[in-house]
Formats: C-alpha cells, structure tokens, sequence
C-alpha cells in the first residue's frame, strides 16, 4: 500500500486492502452494578476500514471506553455484534484469544499501569513480538520506532516517565504486526506539550505499518488532528459521524455543536468559550 | 510457535535489589529492629542448635519437684522435676518450624485458591467467599479448637486444624489484589498478545503479589506461634511429656507459687513473637514508601 | 490599567516588585506579591526563588506542566505546605509577609482573605458532612453568624452559583452531585467569606469540556462583580487564554516568563515557553507538522 | 504525581461507563431505589442467616462425618473395645444408622429446638450448662468491648495525630506488646502478681464464696446487685471483675490501636481535611469533626471484629480466673474432650459473633450517608 504522507489524504480512496476492517452493527452493552441495570451503548453502529484512522469522541462516562473494550472483547456484548475482517468477536473468555483477533491491539489511558513492573521492557516486547505473523521489528527498531533509545530494552519500567511508558506501549502493540490498533485514552495522562506528539507517533506508526487505528478520546482538537473521519458519542449513542473537518467546521447535531463550541481557544483573545444550551 | 521462555519468573534476584533500594535493610537499622532481629537470631540458634546448648535431658525427671530457679537450673524446675530452662530451649525445636511450616503452607494454599477465585470469578469466587464468609465467622482460636478436638488431640491434628482456620485470610488478601491486578492494563495487554489465563496468571498477575505476601509471612508468623501454644494450652496441641511453651504455661497453673514454671516459656513465646513483628513492622514500612514512590 | 511591562525576563525575576504589593487599583482590590519564594522538601529543591506580582482584581495565570511547582506555588500562599518543608522568601499580602504569621494569624487568613479552590471537588469535599454543614462551619467561625444567618448566606451563596433548588442542595451530601455541581459548591463555599483573592488550583482539569466553560464564565462573573482577584493554576493553554489577564509561565520550580495573556500566548520569548505553545494542537495544525 | 490527568472516565473500571451515565444524567433521573436503607439492611440480614446456617454445617461435619466413628469419639476406647453393644445403643441414640441426609435434618431440627446434646463432663444438656455460663461471659464481654473500644481510639487517634514522635512510638511499642503475648500467660501473670502477690484485686470466681449471689434477674451480678441495691454485692462483684476484664482489654487493645492510627493517618492526609485547612478552620475541629469522622467508619467496622477477638480471649483466660462463664467452659470441655461441649460452645460464640457483626453493619450502613441517602 503506498504511504501517503499528506496528512489529509482520505484512506478509504486508496483501499486496496482486502477484508471489511472493523463493524459494529446495533452493539448494545448492558452493566448490573448492586442490582440495577445501566445501559453504557445503546445499538452502536460503527466501522473501521483496513489502513483508516477513525475518532471517536465523547465526554466522561458517553461509552467510549466501553466501546474499546467490546471491540476487544474484554466486555461481552448484551446485544447486536462486532465484527472483525468477518470473524466474530467473542468475549476474551479463559480460552486463548483467536489468532484473527491477536490483529486488533491496545493502547491504555495509565501509563503507570500498562506496562509489567516487574519485567524488563526487553522481556515484554519479546513477548508481543511472539505473535507477529509476518517477520515482526527487532527490539532496536520497535524502540526507534517511538523514539526511545535503545538501551531502554534493559530496564524496568519504573525507570521510566508517564510520556517515555506510553511510547513503550505504543512499541509493543506494534510489535505484534496489528492490522487495527485501538487507542483508549492514550493522551489523557500525559503532559498537554506531549499529548499532540504521542498522537501524531501513534498515527505515524499505524500509517507506516498499514494498520487501522480508533483513537479514542475526550480532547476533540487533538483528535481533530489526526484522523480522517470520527464519530461524535453522547450517554451511549452515535450522535455524529463524518470526515473531520466537516464535522468540525458544520456539526449538526445539537450536542455536537455545544461540545465544540465549549473549547477554550488558546489565541489569546482572552473569549470565553460559549455555553450552548 | 512456542511459548516464549518465562524469563520473569525468577523474582528473588529483583526482590534483594528492590529490598536494598527502598531501605528495608535501612530500616532495619533502628532500635525496635535491631532488637527484632537479635532476639530473631537468637531463637533460630536455639532451635538449631538446641541439643547442645541445653544443660540437661528436657523429659529426664532428675531433680527435685518445683526448685525455684538456681545455679544448677537456671529457670527452676517443674512439677514433675524437670529442668524448665532445657524444655524452653528444647519447644523452640517444634514451635518455630512448625509455625514456619504453618503460615508457609497456609499462605501458598491461601493465595492459590485467592488467586483462582479472583481470576476465575463468578461462580468459583462465589463460593470461595462464601466459604471464607462462614470460616470467618467463628472466631479464629474457636474453629481450630473445634477441628483439633474432633480429630483429636496431638500436634499433627493441631497443625491441620491451624492450616485450616488459617488459609482463608490469605485467600481474601490474594483475591482482592488478583480482582485488582487482574483489570490493571499490562495484564489485559498481556492477555491480548495471545497469552492464556495460567501463563497471564502465573507472569503477570503472582510476581506482582509475591511481594506482599513475603510481608504477610512475616507478620503473621508469630500469629502462628501464638495460636499454636494456645492449642497446647488447651491440651490439643503438643501433648505431654514433649516440651511446648503452651503446655508448660499450662503445668504452671496448677501451682502458682511457682511462678517460674509458667513465667519463663511465656517470655520465650512473648521476645519470639515481637522480634518477629518488629520485622515485620520495618518490612511493611519500607513497603509502603516503595509502593508511594514507584507511582509518584 | 493594563500593565505594559514588557520586561524580557531572562533571570527568574517575574515583573516588577511593587513595593509592598498593596496599592490597590480599584476600590477594595488587594493584590499579593512573592518574593524569592524558595522551598526544599526532604532534599529536593521544589521551588527556586519564585518571584509574581499578583495584580489586585485583576486574574493572574500560573501555566506549566506536572510538577513544574505551579500548584505549590499557590498553596504556599496560604502556608498549607508540608510542616518539614524548608521554606524562605516572602509573600507580601497588605503589607504583611504571609510566611512569617503564626499558625492562629494565617487562618484568620485562609478562607476569610484568601479563598482556595481545589481540582477534585469529590474528594476535596467530606464525604459524610452535609452540603450545609460543610458550607457554613467556617463562615461561623470566621464571621461569628448564627446558624440561620450562615444557613441564609449558603442559600444566597449557592443560588449565585447557579445551583438548582438551594435549600434542597444544602440538606444532601456530596455524593449526590455531579462533579460540574459540586465544583459549583466548592466555589460557593470559597465565596462564603468575601475574600479578596481567589486561588483556583486547576478548577476545571477533573470536569469535561462542556462543564468546564460553565464553571469558566462562573468564574469571569464573579471577578467582575466582586473585583476578586483570581489566582488560576492550569496546564491547559486555552483555559489560560479565556480567562487569565497575565500569565506567568513556570518551569521545574522557576518562573521562566511572565507577561499579558495576548504576548505570552501569541509571541512568547521564553524557548520553555515557545515549545508549550507550538505543542498545542492548533499551531501543530497550522504549520501541518 | 500527574496533576494533569484528565477526568476520562478510567479505562479499568468498565462498570463506569453503565453507572456514571446514570450519574451524568442528573442525580435525580437516576433510577430511584427505595429507601436504600432498607435495602442494605435486608441484604445484610440474609447474608447473616447464611452464616448462621454454613456455622452449624460447618459443626455437623465435624461432629458426624470427621471422626470415623462418632459414638467411639463419645466414650474411651476401652469400653468401646470390650463391649460392641454399648457402642452400638449410643450409635443408635445419636441416630448414626440413619443415612446422613436424615441425620443432617436431625441435627438442624436439635438445633432449632436449642438441643445441643448432652455433654460428657458435666452430664447435663450442653444448652443448659450455656444458658448458666452466658451471662457471666456477657457481663464481661461488656466491660472489656466498652474499656477496649475507648482505651484504643484514644491512644490510637492520639498517636496518629503526634505522627512520628515519641508518643508515637511509646503507643505503637506498647500495641505490639499486646499482639505479641499470649493470653493465658498475660492472664497468670495479671492473676500471680495483682491478686496473688498484691491483693489490689480480689482473684478466683465472680464473688467472694462467703457472699450469697444476688438473685438472677439478668445473671450478671453487677447488673443484679445494682436492681437489688446490695451495694457490698456490688462492689465485691465489682472487685473480681477488674482483674479479668482489665486483662482481656489489655490483650485487645494491640490490634485496634494500630488500625485506628491507620485510619486516623489515612484521614488526616486526604483531600477533604486540606480542603478543611484552607478554609482557616482552627485545628482542633478540622481533627474533630473531619478526621475523626473520616476515621469513624472503618474504626467502627473494625469494632466488630474485636468482639470476636475478645470471644476469643475469654476462653483462654476465664479458665485462670475461674471465672464461670462459657469460655471456661469451652476450656474444660476441650481439655477433657467433651465434644458435644465444644461444639455447643463453638456455636454459640459463632452465632452471637455473626451477630453483633450484623448490627455492625447496619450502624456503619446508618452513619454512612453513601449507602442511607442514595
């Protein structure tokens, strides 16, 4: 697949990967926490198509989460179903999880819980390397790749800062040769300056290695950034979807509207940012 | 494609460093675990080379009935003129491997049914906890009470009776930590790199829990003793004439007068029990500052 | 009066001193000034001769990253910094140094003078105290009201924060809030008191972007009915050009810049500064990075 | 600490998501649950019947299916190897040849009926010999829980606020010692010196052998005395009681002091008590009325379990001091084998144990206003 550097280009053009990517049709998650039932995604309907970088954004407690987790089956779905290159995704029960869905990989919000403490960053790559169908990049190349030095392989990961953890994720999801990679939150605990760059790497990676990547996020402008199309989430529903820029520039729907109209603007203008109702 | 050698598993090469690095050794160094960790020392030479250094037979019943401690026997005799120094030394030979073997066996036990129930979950962990529930209502020295005296008494039916009053804390403590665990990222990263429930369980989730049960082995340790010598004390422990602090604490209430037979074995279980908890204590302490600053 | 000062700050001096920081502009407005504020916490150097002009009713910015000092900066103000912290400098607030008052002076201060909101109204509220109780106890305390005066001024305090049904809120806990409503409470709280500075420790960091420009114009009004002078804390650059009047810029414990709104978002000089201002996903658009 | 950790729902719990769109639609849109309450209370009350019924599997087990031959248990092994028959009329009197099932159904429906059997020592019915012990270990019970509970907040809180100071260290030293001894040894010792040696407390029993009980209006003889006002009853019961109660208090109070300094240190550094600080309270009540309170609950539910720590202790000391209640009797039928004896004991510590447990719960779920106001 030719990589577009342009960072515009509309993947969906240039698909000439096989397989349909990701479909969420009519996904539906219930929770029973002390005998109530909450609803987190009422019929979601969504896709990723091989090599696109899709958003998906929302504020606290919409269901973004729980969406990322029914892709990866870590969530079983009460309702409706995801799909991924036409293989069912089942929830991760005691068994191994089905070498097709070894594809989809995830980076985590805490970067101080993503990696082992207890095993050597060298180990854990090892061990994400292990499932590379293709040949997967040696340690050295992963570590370039998110621009780490490579003496990093021998430590442990408390040696690390929240930014430099993070990057390490990033390498071992991509070890594993991922055709789909799922970004939960991957900024939320960084530093504002490192925020863009973590994101601009992950897109980079992805785009290199010709993988799909939903990046999951509450921070719109940072999203607006790096993907091609997103989705708009509000209390477990699909608001809004569409290509970037048009969603950005004329939002539709109302709850999209008051959500973009609420950034700050950092120009110094000193305007407040307007509250819609 | 074979499973990657588990290169993680060996632990106790970290655990020294990261014991050196966050100061338990340092902590150590105060008074309460200075003291701790002679009196520690002391107990272990005793029980090891106890034969030696005891004076005389701790059974023979040579010298007369209830001496007050003298020259000859240091702590006195006892009703049946035995010599109490010798028995205090010689219990030490049961007691500490016996509590040892204990908390040993009940924390593995414990933290493997804890670590099953938390990771398994759902109708497993339901019945573990039910059943922790229930073990947790009769107070501890009642339910082993109970067990010893219905397998009868002795000190193999005694140690059964402690292992079983004794796995279920541990089995709570261990499923708390694996629930925690076992929603924490690294190990949902690890479980979608392929990696199945006993691997994930047994790379990610134990290395990260061994820590904290060295600390528990330590601290209830001497929990142990004291439960052991209340058997004794109650008859259904180590049965007479073999020497137990608990049973000569025992001898010693039919005769107050002779305040040295019930006196001495007492201090013997009091300095083993506290030096351990002083141990203890400094484990815990430095513990906690290495948890606060590996998240900071 | 918008302060002109255009001083290049290379050193850590961060705009001029005004002598003893109390001329006040408009009527009742005090401003505060820090002076060297240096502090060292078992062994490592957390401040480093913090030098800030707080202009009287106007809101000054203090921006930077985690750990850059910027919250201990503000709460050295009211002294609630550990006992065993080394602290020196000085913290002029009317003519007195707020470092040297005796534990009894610096409370007449905090929440009378100097008001503190935190980032997490959830945990910075008692989970078992009553909206009420938790409203009204110091206001007794610091202005001597009966319970059905400090009752009445929490019922008029949470009606200006746009709470719904006052007297309904002040019997429950806070469990029973939303975090955008509970940040409300917590801001209402600091009001109870009429103080003349405002010290917002990331108020809006733990709230999402559509509750977060609720409290933010909450904010602007009350610096412009009370001609309260704010002291905000935020890492976030677009909070920081909504709200603040001048900014001061910190950086592993120093202030690095300091400057207006317009010059520090829009021309900063600092390198540290610069690079916080191109990160942001704006500027990274435009120049298609 | 990242202070700039946005408030993205965390990506761990995905429950969350489910409970914090109910919350984010408003508090009160929530599904509105009936006095929640009430709810917990009931709740907690099943889980108490459970317990009670798992305690009296538990002891059926042991009675029936853990020894091979019960009945074999009941008598010496001489007798039962020299005359089978006796064997066999006590196999039939216990109802051994039934199938367990039935058996099972036997023994609940004893225990409902308050049948513990007979005991083998004292040859009267096992409940009988408990309902005669109860009060003397209730009125003790009492005194220790009262003086424990006070005694180690006290300490425990004072310790937690002079953190790291040589108070600090006197009281965690002083808590250590209480865990670190055993109760029979710290009874003997208590009963040799400061009865035995210092007559500061009368020793042996509830009451002077010269003194005529009062009579049983509650079964403990303070109480009796008092309704009686026979103030020499009194002050002699008064008198006995000192010694054991002040010695099972002192062996209880190790483990509560540390968790109340916990508690208390826990308190004293969250949020909540900064957010006190800064609104210019005076000290004493932001350690009043915010840390101690923070502090109360766990404290309070820890309460719960010392009454079975204390239960415990009783059995071990009431022996030295001859005091008549159930856990001299536990003593006596353990050191002589009296099955029946132990169990019944063992079930009735069980018992009240789960329920004071259980009022526990519910005061904590009453002072708590998470769970009573939802």
């Amino acid at each position: 697949m030719v990589d577009t550097t342009s960072q515009n280009a509309t993947a969906t053009s240039q698909n000439t990967r096989k397989g349909e990517g990701l479909i969420l049709n009519n996904v539906t998650v219930q929770y029973r926490t002390a005998g109530v039932t909450s609803t987190a995604l009422h019929g979601i309907n969504m896709s990723v198509h091989p090599g696109e970088v899709v958003g998906l954004v929302g504020e606290s407690g919409c269901g973004k989460s729980t969406t990322a987790k029914a892709i990866c089956g870590l969530v079983p779905v009460t309702d409706g179903e995801v799909r991924y290159e036409g293989v069912a995704v089942d929830p991760l029960g005691f068994r191994k999880r089905p070498k097709t869905l070894q594809r989809i990989q995830m980076v985590f919000q805490n970067p101080y819980a993503s990696l082992n403490p207890r095993r050597k960053i060298k180990a854990q790559l090892e061990d994400a390397r292990a499932i590379n169908e293709g040949t997967a990049p040696s340690v050295d190349e992963l570590l370039d790749l998110v621009e780490l030095p490579r003496e990093s392989a021998n430590l442990y990961p408390r040696q690390f800062s929240g930014g430099q953890r993070q990057r390490i994720a990033i390498a071992r999801a991509m070890a594993t040769g991922p055709s789909l990679l799922i970004g939960d939150e991957p900024i939320a605990s960084l530093d504002a300056s490192l925020q863009s760059k973590v994101a601009m790497l992950m897109k980079k990676v992805t785009r290199e290695s010709g993988a799909a990547m939903l990046f999951i996020s509450h921070d719109l402008s940072v999203v607006r950034l790096i993907v091609d199309r997103l989705y708009v989430m509000h209390e477990g529903r699909i608001v809004e979807e569409g290509e970037t820029e048009e969603v950005w520039n004329h939002p539709k729907n109302r709850y999209t509207q008051r959500l973009l109209a609420s950034i700050p603007i950092p120009d110094g203008s000193g305007t407040l940012p307007t509250v819609l109702e | 494609m074979s499973e990657q050698p588990v290169s993680g598993l060996m632990p106790f090469a970290g655990l020294r460093r990261r014991l050196r690095d966050n100061g338990f050794l340092k902590s150590l160094r105060t008074p309460l675990g200075i003291i701790g960790v002679i009196f520690v020392a002391f107990w272990i030479l005793m029980a090891i080379f106890g034969p030696l250094v005891e004076p005389y037979d701790p059974l023979a019943q040579e010298f007369d009935r209830l001496q007050a401690p003298n020259a000859t026997n240091w702590f006195g005799t006892d009703q049946v003129g035995r010599d109490v120094f010798s028995r205090v030394i010689a219990s030490a030979r049961v007691t500490i491997p016996i509590s040892v073997f204990i908390v040993v066996v009940s924390v593995c036990v414990g933290s493997f049914i804890g670590a099953l129930a938390g990771y398994l979950g759902k109708v497993f962990d339901e019945i573990i906890m039910r059943l922790t529930d229930i073990m947790f209502a009769f107070p501890s020295i009642i339910l082993a009470m109970i067990i010893s005296a219905t397998l009868g008494p002795g000190l193999k039916n005694a140690v059964i009776a402690l292992l079983v009053v004794s796995w279920p804390s541990y089995a709570r403590i261990v499923r708390s930590m694996v629930l925690t665990l076992k929603s924490s990222e690294f190990v949902i990263a690890g479980r979608l790199i392929g990696r199945g429930v006993l691997s994930s369980l047994i790379v990610d989730v134990l290395p990260n829990v061994l820590t904290s049960m060295l600390v528990l082995l330590f601290t209830d340790f001497g929990g142990a003793v004291l439960m052991l010598s209340n058997l004794s004390f109650l008859g259904l422990g180590v049965l007479p004439p073999d020497p137990d602090w608990g049973t000569m604490v025992q001898n010693g209430m039919g005769n107050f007068s002779a305040w040295w037979v019930a006196l001495f074995p007492g201090l013997a279980i009091l300095t083993l029990v506290i030096s351990v908890n002083f141990i203890g204590d400094a484990l815990q302490d430095s513990l906690d500052l290495q948890n606060v600053t590996s998240h900071a | 009066m918008v302060m002109n000062n255009k001083a290049m700050n290379t050193g850590s001096n961060a705009g001029p001193a005004l002598a003893d920081g109390s001329s006040s502009v408009e009527a009742g407005a005090y401003g505060l000034d820090i002076e060297n504020l240096d502090m060292t916490l078992n062994g490592k150097h957390l401040l480093n001769k913090v030098c800030l002009h707080v202009e009287p009713g106007k809101v000054t910015g203090l921006a930077g990253e985690s750990g850059s000092g910027k919250s201990l900066t503000s709460l050295s103000v009211l002294k609630l910094f550990p006992d065993d912290a080394k602290v020196t400098g000085r913290i002029m607030y009317k003519g007195r140094n707020l470092l040297d008052l005796s534990e009894h002076s610096i409370n007449g201060i905090r929440g009378r003078e100097i008001a503190l909101v935190f980032q997490d109204p959830t945990a910075s509220l008692h989970p078992m105290i009553s909206i009420q109780g938790q409203m009204t106890d110091h206001m007794r305390h610091h202005l001597g009201l009966s319970k059905k005066d400090a009752i009445a001024k929490a019922e008029h305090l949470l009606a200006m924060v746009h709470i719904p049904d006052p007297v309904g809120a002040l019997k429950k806990y806070p469990h029973q809030f939303s975090g955008g409503q509970l940040q409300r409470i917590a801001i209402a709280m600091a009001m109870a008191c009429d103080p003349t500075i405002l010290i917002a420790d990331e108020p809006t960091t733990a709230l999402d972007v559509t509750v977060q420009a609720e409290i933010l114009h909450l904010l602007r009004e009350l610096c412009d009915k009370f001609g309260l002078t704010l002291i905000l804390v935020t890492h976030d650059l677009g909070v920081m050009s909504a709200l603040a009047d001048n900014i001061a810029v910190m950086k592993a414990g120093e202030i690095v810049e300091y400057g207006t709104r317009h010059d520090i978002i829009t021309d900063p000089k600092n390198p540290y500064t610069k690079s916080l201002i191109d990160a942001l996903p704006m500027n990274m658009m435009k120049r298609g990075a | 600490m990242t202070n700039t950790a946005e408030s993205a729902e965390p990506a761990a719990q995905s429950p969350e998501d489910g409970a914090a769109t109910a919350r984010k639609a408003g508090a009160d849109t929530a599904p509105k649950r009936r006095h929640p309450l009430a709810r917990y209370i009931i709740r907690r009350f099943f889980v108490c019947v459970l317990l009670v019924w798992g305690v009296g599997t538990i002891t059926f087990f042991l009675t029936n299916v853990v020894p091979a031959d019960p009945a074999a248990a009941l008598i010496s092994d001489k007798v039962a190897k020299s005359n089978p028959e006796i064997v066999a009329a006590i196999r039939h009197r216990m109802g051994l040849d039934q199938p367990l099932r039935v058996r099972y159904f036997i023994y609940f429906r004893n225990l409902l009926h308050g049948d513990l059997g007979t005991s083998s020592l004292t040859t009267n019915p096992v409940s009988r010999d408990l309902a005669r012990a109860f009060p003397a270990t209730l009125e003790l019970s009492i005194i220790v829980f009262v003086l424990t509970v006070l005694i180690s907040m006290f300490l425990g809180l004072l310790a937690a606020i002079h953190k790291k100071t040589l108070l600090d260290k006197i009281i965690q030293v002083f808590s250590l010692f209480s865990i670190s001894m055993p109760g029979f040894w710290v009874a003997m010792l208590a009963f040799y010196i400061f009865f035995f040696r210092l007559h500061w407390f009368s020793g042996g029993g509830r009451l002077d052998s010269s003194l005529v009980p009062p009579p049983t209006v509650t079964g403990m003889y303070l109480v009796d005395s008092l309704l009686n006002d026979d103030p020499v009853a009194f002050t002699n019961a008064l008198s006995h009681i000192m010694l054991p109660a002040l010695t099972l208090t002192f062996l209880n109070l190790g483990s509560l002091i540390r968790f109340c300094r916990q508690s208390a240190i826990e308190a004293e550094q969250s949020d909540y008590t900064l957010g006190a600080r800064a609104k210019g309270l005076p000290s004493r009540t932001v350690t009043i009325r915010y840390v101690f309170r923070g502090a109360s609950l766990p404290i309070l539910n820890m309460t719960g379990l010392t009454f079975g720590a204390l239960l415990s202790g009783a059995v071990l000391t009431e022996t030295v001091f001859s005091w008549h209640g159930i856990g001299e009797y536990a003593y006596n039928a353990a050191t002589s084998l009296d099955l029946n004896g132990i169990m019944g004991s063992g079930l009735l510590v069980g018992v009240i144990y789960i329920f004071i447990n259980f009022f526990v719960d519910i005061l904590c779920g009453i002072l708590d206003p998470r769970v009573r106001v939802q």
